[in-house]
């Protein structure tokens, strides 16, 4: 199974290329699925809110299939997906969900706050719309220390309401930075709705048009599709590498899960809910067709079609993406917590 | 005629009673009202239950021009960690415009936020912020224990004429207890003795209150009474109540979720050193959070925060046992 | 002199209301000269930092001729021209400017937070940005009250850019508020020209632009126009009272004074330095063809020409203006001041 | 060997004396910079010296996020109050960034703000919001109150490899001082005397230890000896050094410019409540700002601030005079 992005020759993504994207996409599936089903094999493992990036696979793999070995990436609090692509231990990663001392942050983290700058992931922020100033702050010392980094920042369509969001993009396009603005729209923020919020979804415009606001070029996506995402940001990329500064790609996708685990107050342990399009309003279709389009059906398709991926080679990277999680969820559970007093360290540097 | 309800529901309680009381109340925030049928849209229409992006600047300043203008606007804030992308308007707008106007306009507000969320939520939603609001003329603090407090708090809240910041507890709101039918307002600036004794005075908020509680249940056995107060508003916060009853035990500890110089047991202890210094027979010990932010991991989060244990340390500590 | 505004019978803008424009612009003119001049003529009479609207007063006043009776105006801290306007008592307004009993808020404001209700005038903020929410919220008021107000939020171009000039345009446009965003482009921000700052301006756009990020109209008007200023507002207003929602302005025109006074510590008294234009930049030129364009100057010339202003009713205009300006200044001299125990007083209502 | 020169200098001669040395640290603010006549533009270039927008989230959020990448960004936020628009970058996102991950990063980053600006700023200008950023594990918060605490403690800022919080006295800046020339570092959390006294201990920060100073002239005339401590940094603050003065005292003044709840005057009481209770021979006394905002008129501001009379109407009353 590839873990590391082979590189791409030919102008067009090769077929190396292709099949690991697949696979990245369904490791992330799949350890997604393993952390929802914590929550009902191993109840109280998993503390606090969890975020799934379950439906965002396309988008997240196709916009990181562009990058150079040196750009990071900076997303949310729902931030299992990238680290994955990136090349992060995904054992250490279930081992820090479940709170542990062999966990990526040896358990200080937690599922919202994974990092890894070993990986090129700095970390993340559970306050919505401050990373987008923290991953324009990257780029501003990729600029300064004329790194050649570009930065990925990915944030959500209600984050896109923050003031953070505005005073970075402006920042970011007066200056120049060396960053692309991947505006994840799957058409919720928890209960709401995109057009319950935002100014453009209520008047039918895509949210891309907010680039307007910076005189960044702006353009909208189908996240189902990783090669679309990825001609998509592989050009903004280019543009921001040749210091040409920042541009905003809104990628439409849904999200598969709840937004998170249900809020409960122990002892009651959390649990995964239905989906707010149902839960809330009862929009039973419309989930169908989500899950109908879903991206790893659909590339799967694609690939085979396209001759790129044989029935054998997929039930191959299935297995051992499976056996892959299946082992990351046996290393979590058996790793040991940490000794209590280790709270106490990591506040000062 | 006092009903056993839920803490949570004692607040919404509170907020449908005054909403039906008085028409210039609206509420709003994110992730409420969503469709027509939510309850409170269907009682008080969409007009004065609405929806909000993610935008607490806005959703503030919104509510601070509202309440100047004649309106009385309760905004749901969920984890008060997330005003602090826009504290100026907490406590930069909302408290000062009386002031600089010479007291021509009012801005009655109630900004909800819930805290203290010690459940796994790590570093950036678990924290108390209180100490952040305390000192600043002009805007009030609720810290409602139990839910009879949660619904008196509430409308007192919502009927008073300035800015106020009800924190509600997050490991309180499944809680019971029994909460008043009717109209039930408590006034701010008055401590509420949740327990008598003669020992040993300690101050508490919160879910810091339940766990004085059970410390003092337990110290009982032991012989060792225990007066537990909680301020319920911090601002005003009821020193005299505190003063008085030290005067009565001559000791004094001090229960706080927060760091300890985040912590209203600082501003407390400081006051007593001031004001009820000859009283005390032994130094006032504090029992508070410890200096590090909080952590995901549950034995991390438990080794930081105040615990029923290091209560009971405390109170004997300041008996001398 | 005509104080109130008076009714506009026809569609077009009768000579009774053009003479009143002209006297109010007149009437602010001359209250910030005084207020100039007293830091000349009485050396720490006026503390802390004063902010003139002349170069505005074609801009405040054409907006504010459109409006209705109750119509609330919320501009920010550099808050002299709307209240004059609104019919506010200019003697007060000095006085509260000198720190006295008399004045608007009896002192405890300043010059920064001039508040007037009973004139539509409910108050303003210092801080940046932060009163356009309150705008918003006092647009809330009136959809919720169903009063038909209409809000007038002014603020400048380096307001634009803080997170709650975002926040709060998107909310109204949503909700669709009875509010009109007026932004005062006087080009600079302290010392900052806007395109130093602002991605529009530095990619030779209009701010005006920035009304794309939430699907309302924007447009940019010259606001050293008042008849233009008032035809876009008007129907910004128009639209606003229809229930149809907010429209974002560009007023453009040139502030006269420098930002404000200099800033030093007491005892050194405070003193209005050269325009930043000339003192940052050097930019002589620019500042004289500013002056060039004075809006007064412009508008006497065309009513002249319209044979709507005589050369002696201008005169006369003057010379009253400049009397009851001067029973303002003396008034506010000779008020006392404030008795410190009153300090206390206002925390709470 | 030491120059005389004006606080406002002192701290601009650190921050050139820092940025020549480590080419990591960067500069920005609004109004800054403007133009490639600027000194420091002309040292240091327009990619390490920057005009920013009014953007205070994002001024602080590209800080924490360059200084995780590898820069030392110190950002010129000019009046501390502007920082609350942002206050959760301050208070949420630099000083758990590092916990959060198990120590995988680090934040270096100096935010520099004035406060306390007592000259007729009024209600949002003038205010001291230092008690807001006390108790937040993983913040550091200087507050110099001379040309030399000014230069050493933003040397000391810049080099630390934490975020820090250096908050300048607006009334301070034209004040001249003997500044020690080159390398000259104060390490946090170290008190400093600055007049040594034997029967009150008197402890104050930034424009207050002025007063103090004064306040304990006039005292000496009347032959009562007052010691001075400057904790020059609140966050971590030296508690041992003003224990240790009490120990030798048994009285405490404590003299804040903030308003009783939001000082450090009272987080200091506390804690010699509970560690220097033993010592004290009089009840701890603290001159504070009265619980309003900050009126703009002269006497109203003036009636409202600590004063030199007000302190040594304390010190006095400490000594039972
Ligand atoms: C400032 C702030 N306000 C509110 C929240 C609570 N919150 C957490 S996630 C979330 C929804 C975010 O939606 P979106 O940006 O669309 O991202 P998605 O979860 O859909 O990926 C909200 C409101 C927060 N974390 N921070
Ligand atoms: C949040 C905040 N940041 C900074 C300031 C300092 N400040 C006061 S006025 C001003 C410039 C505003 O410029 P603009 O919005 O263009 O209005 P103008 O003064 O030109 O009318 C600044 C930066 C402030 N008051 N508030
Ligand atoms: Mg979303
Ligand atoms: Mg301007």
């Amino acid at each position: 199974m590839p873990k590391k992005m082979p590189k791409n020759n030919k102008k067009a993504l090769g077929k190396e290329r292709l099949i690991w994207m697949y696979t990245q996409m369904l490791r992330i599936r799949e350890f997604e699925e393993r952390v929802k089903r914590t929550f009902v094999e191993h109840p109280g493992v998993i503390r606090g809110h969890t975020h799934l990036a379950d439906g965002a696979e396309a988008s997240i793999v196709g916009a990181l299939a562009t990058r150079n070995e040196n750009d990071l990436a900076m997303p949310s609090y729902r931030c299992h997906g990238y680290p994955i692509v990136l090349g992060t231990s995904v054992k250490k990663m279930m081992a820090e969900i479940y709170g542990r001392k062999d966990g990526l942050c040896q358990g200080f983290g937690g599922s919202m706050h994974l990092a890894d700058p070993a990986h090129h992931f700095p970390g993340t922020s559970g306050i919505i719309g401050q990373a987008i100033a923290h991953a324009t702050g990257a780029a501003l010392t990729a600029q300064v220390k004329k790194t050649g980094q570009v930065i990925y920042c990915f944030f959500g369509d209600g984050a896109s309401k923050q003031g953070a969001f505005y005073e970075s993009l402006n920042m970011a396009a007066v200056w120049k930075l060396p960053i692309v603005y991947i505006l994840e729209n799957n058409q919720y923020q928890v209960y709401t709705r995109v057009e319950l919020e935002d100014a453009n979804a209520a008047a039918g415009d895509p949210l891309s048009r907010k680039a307007q606001a910076f005189s960044i070029p702006g353009v909208t996506v189908d996240g189902t599709d990783p090669l679309r995402v990825y001609d998509a940001v592989e050009k903004a990329v280019k543009r921001a590498r040749a210091g040409l500064g920042p541009s905003l790609i809104e990628s439409k996708f849904y999200r598969f899960s709840a937004h998170g685990n249900a809020i409960t107050v122990p002892p009651v342990p959390t649990q995964f809910p239905e989906h707010e399009a149902i839960e809330t309003y009862g929009r039973k279709a419309e989930y169908a067709a989500a899950r109908a389009r879903d991206p790893i059906l659909l590339f799967r398709k694609k690939l085979k079609s396209k001759g790129v991926l044989s029935e054998p080679a997929a039930k191959q990277i299935e297995d051992s993406v499976r056996a892959e999680l299946e082992q990351a969820v046996q290393f979590a559970l058996a790793s040991p917590f940490p000794s209590p007093e280790e709270a106490t360290k990591y506040v000062y540097a | 005629m006092p009903s056993e309800m839920m803490y949570a529901q004692a607040m919404a309680t509170a907020i449908t009673e005054e909403m039906t009381r008085d028409s210039n109340v609206i509420f709003y925030g994110q992730n409420l009202g969503m469709t027509d049928r939510d309850p409170l849209v269907r009682k008080f229409g969409k007009s004065r239950v609405r929806i909000t992006p993610i935008s607490e600047t806005a959703e503030m300043g919104i509510a601070v021009g509202a309440a100047m203008t004649g309106l009385r606007p309760v905004v749901e804030l969920w984890m008060s960690e997330f005003m602090l992308v826009a504290m100026g308007q907490l406590l930069n707008e909302a408290p000062r415009l009386r002031y600089m106007s010479g007291g021509q306009i009012k801005v009655p507000l109630v900004f909800k936020a819930g805290y203290g969320f010690a459940a796994g939520w790590a570093g950036q939603h678990s924290n108390c912020i209180y100490h952040t609001m305390m000192g600043i003329p002009g805007l009030k603090v609720a810290l409602p224990s139990t839910p009879a407090d949660a619904k008196g708090l509430m409308a007192a809240s919502i009927r008073d004429d300035n800015p106020v910041m009800y924190l509600h507890h997050y490991m309180t709101m499944l809680g019971k207890g029994p909460v008043p039918d009717g109209d039930y307002v408590i006034p701010f600036g008055v401590a509420d003795v949740k327990r008598p004794g003669s020992d040993v005075t300690l101050v508490a908020t919160g879910w810091m209150v339940t766990k004085s509680l059970a410390a003092a249940e337990t110290l009982a056995k032991e012989g060792i009474s225990v007066e537990v107060i909680d301020p319920r508003t911090i601002a005003p916060l009821d020193v005299d109540t505190i003063v008085n009853s030290v005067k009565k035990t001559g000791r004094l500890v001090l229960v706080d979720q927060a760091p300890r110089h985040a912590s209203v047991a600082a501003i407390i202890a400081g006051e007593v050193a001031e004001r009820g210094f000859h009283h005390l027979k032994a130094p006032v010990k504090m029992v508070t959070a410890l200096d590090t932010s909080i952590p995901y991991s549950e034995p991390l989060e438990k080794y930081v925060l105040p615990s029923e244990e290091k209560i009971v340390w405390a109170v004997k500590s300041v008996l001398g046992k």
